[in-house]
């Protein structure tokens, strides 16, 4: 439910309010650094990746609130997920977990998809060099 | 809770005096004032009332205040009127890079009409160098239009001074007063402008409502086209309570200016003081002395300007950001971009405005809460890593 | 001595359920509706409530609905917008010689800015001929503007034809329902038009407050540039109490209007059917059934409009005329004398437009008071000789 | 004193509502004819001379509430007035004695002078006709 005197949905307030996973992992199995100063939006996730499965996820942005609130909820959607479920996740999931966001904020759903694409991305790179092959 | 408004300058609430003044202007004095009969007549006295006493702000005669819908209508009018009326003289138009988009996107829009604009550069403070203006005139510039001070950081123009450089040069001047007028004084042969813009929202009078001051003799033609209402240079039927409203608004400024203005500079510069104090990696936008009572504008390294305003917010405290995201387009502030500023800068900008109910607690109380939400936002910023 | 209100084209009281919607947006939710926090926000909220009504209201969709300062303001951005939008396809606009001069002014600002424009006459009654819409249309066309119905003499015109017309030409359609929208029922597909116009204080809303109904796919440019307001078509700070008591009125508006225009047509048929019985020398201008329902307009063989509007005036009666008198040019209504009226007959004319607090009494106190008014003034005239 | 809440003086008005000199002269000594439908004023000004002196003035006017009170006043004001008194009547004059006119309605008072000369323009080229010498 949208609630008129916001610009965001409840729900992406309370994931602003409260952002899940802030922070980074030490010696994390994947990163992703997307965004830049100029759009006003940088996004840092980190994963941790255990038997092809993401064990944990964090994130460190510089944002709006819909940045913080995608960033909060990508890591929350992600935990638990193989690598190959994971890459299915796309903005327009992450912006419907949040309830919607307005027209002019769903570039920071889509920045959210690549920042974990991204630290995939990091995962599967280091991973391939180090062992040459992983199981998707 | 209590809400705290620190956004006066984006628009004010309205007076409840000047809704008082309005109510018998809607079913009673009703009246459409180009009708011949009594009902009519009476609502065109009430506009020629406020016309006196808005003239008498800034040191005009009556019949070169025009009304307008609002702040952007009379810069539109300002700026297209007189260059469709000039074009034969000239086609070069002298601005300056902080403007008001109401300022700015016209002119684009007349570079799209085959005129030419010099956006001129402001210094770390905002201010224009009045020098720059006589070095950009050339024998084809037929307007130069500078805001007398700068809506976002507050910074005070030297009008007078490219005032006496237009008037020298025989160029019709405009300025942008919305932010100043019924603040601070205005008067437009101390500061020797041709045309000069007002909105009423800003100085607690109704939105919707503004005026253009055309100096008599400058040459330019209608904005709005139709009916003959306010001596044919602005058609359609007039807002008559709301102009009203306009009147009372400006009455009241007229009464309390100075003391207003001394009362809020003090408070402006204990929130800058606070806020500088209790927060590191901060600075202060705009000029520290040639600024409105009423603004402050700082950055805060390593935090975007939108996240800082919902957490205010949350915490019953109304303030703005030059952020992008607050905005549809993505870039952040020209106006802070064109101080010199980094992007991350920029975005990390925070504007309080003060205003007429604004008290020490409420200053008191941003200087509490607004710490503990940088140190919030800080913690998840992956900037303030990367600049370790 | 009670005043009875006859000139409802002019503009409305505003209704009292209106004023009391507005109130709450000047002191309580005050807000810019472009500020993220609550207050701002919930203006916007406000805004979008009305937005979606306006186009309830004629068959639109929301974001089909730019909110203005009035009827002037959309006609001037109709026109202006589509003209510059689309100069490289064509340079040619139709309109009629019966529009609003928010039309016909605007027009001849284009005319001078390079557009050519024609207008079309109309017949004895006020009626575009569609076939000539027809004819008029070159491979330069690329906008026609026809009022919905005539603010003067009340004749509606067959505006759902010519928007075939124009469709089957591609071309853009406009048409002024300033008079009409809120009165009879608009239908923009009915219509087939690409921009209509409103103005909410010919409904018994604020003054100072319009819209455009702009078709989705519609190529035009803004005619006030600043700030990104209604999703960059309009700039200015929305003025949200009047938006507001727009959209109330709106509501009002669609709950009474068949049974209002009923009531109206009973009165105005009444009146015109008295006026004829007991004035010699009188004629109906204007169409006698398509016409507004509250929409009276005679002229007054020998005797001058002013003269007869004061002397209404003088027994609490407020009428208008199209006599040139009441303008500051010395040229009488174009509207009538595009009907083929005389100089004298069109000088001579007098409209009384009724609404929602004319009584069966207000209608016979004007049977009752004219008639002795003509005598007085006949009494006078110069020409009632030489036409004897 | 103007009224606010009128277009019209309270003098104009007090003319418009009572209107003196309203009518013809039968076998005037001259008779001014000024103004056209175009413009929508239309004034006939009559007037009877003796030995010099305007014994008597009235007006026929269509057109606006400052169209009938300029002819009422015009006609009150050259009423026993020499023929060069008259003509030194000029519209501003006219004018004054009504507490002034909106400057839209000016041309009222020009339309007044003007029919006032032309009746004694009439009434002097009659009489040169007819007596070959007029004393002014
Ligand atoms: C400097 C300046 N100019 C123009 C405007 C536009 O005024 P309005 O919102 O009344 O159109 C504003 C405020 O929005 C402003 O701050
Ligand atoms: C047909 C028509 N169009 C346009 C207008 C202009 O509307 P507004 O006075 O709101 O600018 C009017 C009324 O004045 C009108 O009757």
């Amino acid at each position: 439910m949208r609630n008129v005197w916001s610009l965001y949905s409840d729900k992406v307030m309370e994931h602003f309010k409260n952002p899940r996973n802030v922070g980074e992992i030490e010696n994390p199995d994947g990163v992703g650094h997307v965004g830049n100063p100029v759009c006003g939006d940088i996004m840092e996730l980190y994963i941790k990746v255990n038997n092809g499965t993401i064990a944990d996820a964090k994130f460190k942005t510089f944002g709006c609130g819909a940045a913080i609130a995608t960033s909060s909820m990508v890591t929350e959607m992600v935990k638990g997920k193989s690598i190959g479920e994971a890459l299915e996740i796309s903005n327009r999931a992450v912006a419907e977990a949040l309830d919607g966001l307005p027209s002019i904020k769903m570039h920071c759903s889509v920045l959210a998809e690549e920042a974990l694409k991204s630290a995939i991305d990091d995962y599967l790179t280091k991973n391939r060099r180090g062992k040459n092959n992983v199981s998707l | 809770m209590k809400r705290i408004y620190l956004d006066y300058a984006a628009t004010t609430p309205t007076h409840p005096e000047v809704v008082k003044a309005m109510l018998p202007y809607f079913t009673g004095s009703f009246g459409n004032p180009s009708s011949l009969y009594s009902c009519g007549q009476e609502a065109k006295g009430a506009i020629q009332e406020v016309r006196v006493r808005v003239a008498e702000l800034i040191g005009a005669r009556d019949e070169e205040i025009v009304f307008t819908s609002g702040g952007t209508e009379a810069d539109n009018f300002a700026l297209k009127g007189v260059a469709y009326a000039n074009e034969k003289k000239g086609d070069h138009i002298i601005t300056s890079s902080i403007e008001h988009h109401a300022v700015i996107e016209t002119c684009k829009f007349l570079e799209r009409r085959r005129f030419s604009v010099t956006y001129l550069p402001v210094d770390e403070y905002g201010l224009v160098d009045p020098d720059d203006v006589r070095r950009a005139i050339t024998n084809k510039t037929i307007l130069i239009s500078v805001m007398h001070a700068n809506n976002e950081m507050g910074t005070i123009e030297p009008i007078a001074e490219i005032g006496r450089i237009a008037k020298g040069a025989g160029i019709y001047f405009h300025t942008d007063a919305v932010q100043t007028a019924g603040h601070i004084p205005v008067d437009v042969n101390e500061l020797e402008v041709d045309l000069l813009s007002i909105s009423a929202h800003k100085l607690y009078g109704p939105k919707g409502v503004g005026a253009l001051y055309i100096r008599k003799g400058t040459k330019l033609i209608p904005f709005m086209h139709g009916g003959e209402q306010e001596r044919r240079r602005r058609a359609s039927t007039e807002n008559v309570p709301g102009i009203v409203g306009f009147g009372r608004a400006v009455e009241l400024a007229q009464q309390e200016m100075s003391e207003e203005a001394e009362r809020l500079t003090y408070l402006r510069d204990q929130l800058i003081k606070g806020l500088l104090e209790r927060i590191d990696h901060i600075r202060l936008n705009g000029h520290p002395q040639k600024r409105l009572p009423n603004n402050v504008n700082v950055s805060v390294d390593y935090v975007e300007g939108e996240s800082m305003v919902l957490n205010l917010d949350l915490e019953g405290i109304c303030a703005s950001t030059g952020s992008a995201c607050s905005s549809s387009s993505l870039e952040a502030s020209h106006v802070l971009l064109a101080i010199g500023l980094s992007h991350e800068q920029a975005h990390g900008s925070l504007r309080f405005t003060l205003g007429k109910w604004t008290s020490e607690e409420d200053i008191g109380r941003v200087l509490e809460v607004l710490p503990q939400i940088v140190a919030k936002l800080r913690a998840m910023s992956p900037l303030l890593k990367s600049h370790r």
